[in-house]
């Protein structure tokens, strides 16, 4: 799917826990998310932190779309 | 390094009272010979039998093939390190019974190991059908754990070869190749306008029955180190690797290294093979690592224009290839990559477990998943008991008339990745 | 013993009717061999005969795929032939659909064997090389005299219930599949041919090309994502509780577009997800796990970006075919393009 | 360091370096790429040896004890290797030569080890953990 969007010329970030499928898939901004069951969540947290943790990877998600790059590039969650 | 190697054609092998060579036959004692072997006490008993092309015969669990040479002339003896003491070899004269091959057969563990046939369909697929096999059958001793068994085998194996090839010694040999493996510079100055081409070769090198030996050396504890390939001829490079019979390397396919052989076929004319680099295939991801950054530090050291590389060994060798390839890519040189492919039964699957966009040059030794059914024999040398279990063998795979069916990674040598074989696979 | 029978296949241009003017005629069948089906029955010297010829329009066979499949099925069958062939269509992508198409419903229908023979970028070969032998030809009928003798040659073999070689071997157009073969020279001096052509600048052909490394290069960066309005996607299957569009768990027959028009979070009391290739519980106790739509509002809020799209996109990654979620995304990219979205934030499990 | 494995000997060898897993080898490489997802880094190939996943029904896989940051080529490895599981021919073991696999596991997992050790004058496998820890 991410190749087509990225085809038809909308910049597009793939947030997803298998990064290596990610490239396989030909993504080109990616950014890693937390595990299978929970991408962007972590249910061993409590409710807020794990909102500020997914307001983490969101961010970088807006900061790989706003980055320039030439390959495929991997945005590690800081 | 210039080495001279001396070729006596044996297309015979028969027993007799003493060893000799007379004409092109290979008459080889079995008392005197049973003498050298016994002298490891891990031996309880051993038993021969000869295998000529042609013949219905099956020879199998095999562990490793070795063909006879002797050093004549120059530093060092045969498989330094290991059965001669510690020198350089690769210089002077090296005379080889050419057609002779020395096959040790024994079981180890109860799994893996190869086949070969000496005529019939499964005989096409491995070289050594097309040789004068003495085979050795090695009982160890009760009690003799495996790491010991496997030792004890391989060491039957290079005592038999040497013990064969020191019948060589005082004949005329009836031709002879001269390889020469100048130092680097010289080789330069002589061919300064053809491409250099360096030639990266794989070790398996992972634990009990996954390793191979450099003068004497463990290659899991080395690290990627130049070695002039007329070292090589000499039986530098010695197999324990017992697993995955299609696309180990024996012994013998050591020392006749294919690629070397075809690299210095065009040596001077076409380009100018100037560097050997061994490197291994450890478990540990760390020296994967390590092994190959320091491969391609060696080819870009020495600026080299083409390189290639040949793998050995099924799985997590694909990463080191593809690590090797992906760095000495890196480095502008071009390279070409030696293989084989796990494609499944139908070769739908993926060929294999890794891969990289540098790797745009390869040749396959063959999809080691195809399945092949084999005849009845008349004579098994070995025993037929692990073919349901060896690699690439399956339970129930014996029909009521005999035949059997396995996947070509049973077969020894079927799927060479050094290219010994002319199998292929599109 | 007496010739093996054959029917061939091929449009009304081979067929002597006409060019584009004629495509449209629909399929008729002719007694023995017309145009092509002369080369071809050269090739056989006697050991199999072209009993029939179907001659189809390419227009009308594209525009009516199913019932001419089942006309000329028809007309195939009557013939009683041992074996199909169809073409050779070379370039002419009209007439390579039907020639695929034709050859993979008669094997299917009729259990005989078939080949054809087409240009490899022909969007047919593509199509059905996996299910059927197509002979790889050049791009024109320049290429017949070639096509004809490699097309007979393949037919032949199976005719005759011999082993099929490898697609380098027999020149067909690769199956997706690994097939083994002796070489002439072996792997060592292949590979120093190979290094020396790759050395010398010269074409070479690798033995296994590397899985897909299909890429497309990367849009530039949103200039002001303050200001953008980005859309959400995912293949983790969120979709709003009760599943209307019923998504399949696994190998989804498509995707679903939902209004999150005000829609400020995913709460367990709205949203679920239809996949099935992991534990749900996690997903259903909270889908802004999987489709972070809560902070996404908030940045929204503060600004960090223009707007959000409000419609999402959802279909399962699990199992779902690779042709099915291109043309998914192939299919709402269009509507993301025409309402100006300039970002998409994609989210997998 | 950690082992996780579905061996034995292992388990007997490095005590409670070894995560035991009752399973399949595939449990093994499953639960192995689960604690990757988690910030573990491999250590050592999924597909050590060239005993084929179909082959042996004994896996053992070493994994750094600490998290880190999560480590992509750890699970590109560990994916191919759960493909590799998953689409090469499958076929039943035979059980009793199930002690040869898990010596040979054993030994491969053992020079995983020992270049984790190199430095340190470790050549045989004692039980009991303290020393692999990192």
């Amino acid at each position: 799917m991410v190749k087509e969007i990225e085809r038809a010329g909308i910049p597009v970030v793939h947030i997803c826990t298998i990064t290596p499928i990610s490239l396989t898939v030909g993504a080109n901004r990616i950014v890693p998310a937390v595990a299978i069951p929970y991408p962007l969540g972590d249910p061993a947290l409590s409710k807020d932190e794990e909102k500020q943790q997914r307001r983490k990877i969101v961010k970088t998600a807006l900061k790989a779309l706003s980055t320039e790059v030439s390959d495929q590039t991997v945005f590690d969650v800081e | 390094m210039k080495l001279e190697l001396g070729y006596i054609p044996i297309t015979n092998i028969e027993f007799a009272e003493r060893s000799y060579v007379e004409g092109s036959t290979l008459y080889v004692s079995k008392e005197e010979l049973s003498d050298v072997l016994l002298q490891d006490e891990n031996i309880s008993s051993v038993s021969f039998a000869i295998a000529l092309p042609g013949d219905k015969t099956r020879i199998t669990p095999v562990k490793d093939v070795i063909e006879p040479r002797v050093k004549v002339e120059g530093k060092g003896g045969m498989f330094p390190g290991v059965l001669s003491k510690v020198d350089i070899v690769g210089s002077g004269r090296t005379h080889v019974l050419k057609g002779a091959a020395v096959v040790t057969t024994g079981k180890i563990v109860g799994f893996q190991e190869g086949i070969i046939d000496m005529s019939g369909p499964g005989a096409e697929y491995t070289p050594f059908s097309k040789t004068c096999n003495l085979v050795l059958v090695i009982t160890p001793k009760e009690g003799v754990v495996q790491h010991e068994h496997e030792h004890t085998v391989r060491m039957a194996g290079l005592r038999a070869a040497a013990y064969l090839g020191e019948l060589a010694r005082e004949l005329e040999p009836e031709t002879i190749e001269t390889y020469e493996f100048l130092p680097l510079l010289e080789s330069i100055e002589r061919y300064p306008d053809l491409p250099r081409v360096g030639y990266v070769k794989m070790l398996q090198s992972q634990g009990l029955l996954h390793d191979t030996y450099v003068y004497g050396v463990d290659a899991k504890r080395t690290l990627p180190t130049l070695i002039s390939p007329t070292e090589v001829m000499d039986g530098a490079i010695i197999s324990g690797n017992c697993v995955s019979a299609c696309d180990k390397n024996p012994t013998y396919v050591h020392q006749n290294n294919p690629i070397v052989h075809d690299l210095f076929k065009r040596h001077g004319k076409d380009l100018n093979f100037c560097a050997m680099i061994i490197t291994n295939e450890n478990v540990y991801l760390a020296d994967k690592i390590r092994s190959s950054d320091r491969t391609a530090e060696i080819c870009g050291y020495l600026k080299l224009d083409g390189v290639i590389i040949s793998e050995e060994g099924f799985g997590n060798p694909d990463t080191d290839l593809m690590m090797n390839c992906r760095k000495i890519s890196d480095k502008g040189i071009k390279t070409v990559v030696i293989t084989d492919e796990y494609a499944g039964r139908d070769g739908s699957s993926q060929s294999l477990a890794d891969a990289d966009p540098s790797c745009d040059a390869l040749v396959t030794g063959g999809n080691a998943n195809e399945v092949i059914t084999l005849p009845k024999m008349d004579k098994v040398i070995g025993t037929e008991a692990y073919v349901g279990i060896i690699a690439g063998g399956w339970d129930k795979n014996k029909a009521e008339d005999g035949t059997i069916q396995v996947e070509l990674q049973a077969i020894t040598g079927a799927t060479s990745e050094v290219g010994f074989g002319y199998l292929s696979a599109r | 013993m007496s010739a093996f029978r054959i029917v061939h296949y091929i449009n009304q241009f081979f067929g002597q009717i006409g060019g584009e003017e004629m495509a449209h005629i629909p399929p008729e069948y002719r007694e023995g061999k017309v145009g092509p089906g002369l080369a071809l029955e050269a090739n056989f010297k006697g050991e199999a005969v072209i009993v029939g010829t179907v001659v189809c329009g390419d227009s009308y066979f594209n525009e009516n795929m199913e019932e001419a499949k089942e006309t000329i099925l028809a007309m195939v069958e009557k013939a009683k032939p041992d074996l199909f062939i169809a073409g050779p269509a070379f370039n002419a992508g009209r007439y390579g659909v039907a020639c695929g198409a034709m050859a993979a419903y008669v094997k299917e229908k009729l259990n005989i064997p078939v080949v054809t023979g087409m240009y490899i970028e022909n969007p047919g070969a593509d199509m059905y090389k996996t299910d059927i032998y197509i002979i790889s030809t050049r791009n024109s009928a320049a290429g017949m005299r070639d096509a004809a003798k490699k097309m007979a040659a393949l037919a032949l073999k199976m005719l005759k219930n011999e082993k099929i070689g490898a697609s380098s071997e027999e020149d067909y157009i690769p199956q997706g599949k690994r097939v083994n073969l002796f070489e002439k020279l072996r792997g060592s001096e292949r590979a120093v041919n190979m290094l020396l052509q790759k050395l010398q600048g010269k074409p070479f052909t690798t033995e296994y090309p590397m899985p897909d490394f299909d890429r497309v290069p990367p849009n530039p960066p949103v200039a002001d994502i303050q200001r953008a309005k980005i859309a959400l996607v995912t293949s983790g299957g969120i979709v709003p509780k009760g599943n209307p569009d019923h998504i399949e768990s696994s190998n989804a027959s498509k995707y679903g577009r939902y209004d999150i028009h005000g829609v400020m979070n995913l709460t367990s009391d709205t949203y679920e997800t239809a996949h099935g290739g992991y534990d749900p519980s996690y997903a259903n106790a909270d889908a802004d796990r999987v489709v972070p739509l809560d902070v996404l509002r908030d940045f929204e809020m503060e600004g960090k970006i223009g707007s959000i799209y409000e419609y999402f996109f959802s279909t399962v990654g699990n199992g779902t075919a690779v042709k099915s979620a291109k043309a998914y995304a192939e299919d709402f990219s269009k509507e993301l393009i025409k309402e100006n979205v300039q970002a998409v934030i994609l989210t997998s499990t | 360091m950690l082992i996780v494995s579905n061996n034995p000997m292992v388990e007997a060898a490095f005590g409670d370096s070894c995560v035991f897993i009752d399973g399949r080898a595939l449990d093994v490489l499953i639960y192995v790429r689960d604690m990757l997802h988690k910030g573990h880094k491999l250590l050592s190939h999924p597909l050590a040896g060239s005993v084929k996943p179909y082959e042996s029904p004994i896996r053992s896989v070493c994994v750094s004890k600490d998290k880190g940051a999560y480590d992509m080529q750890s699970i590109l490895l560990m994916e191919n290797a759960i493909d590799r599981y998953k689409t090469l021919p499958q076929r039943n073991f035979i059980e009793n030569h199930n002690e040869d696999f898990q010596l040979i596991d054993l030994s491969l997992i053992q020079s995983a080890v020992e270049s984790r050790f190199q430095d340190r004058d470790y050549l045989t496998t004692q039980s009991g953990g303290a020393m692999y820890e990192t």
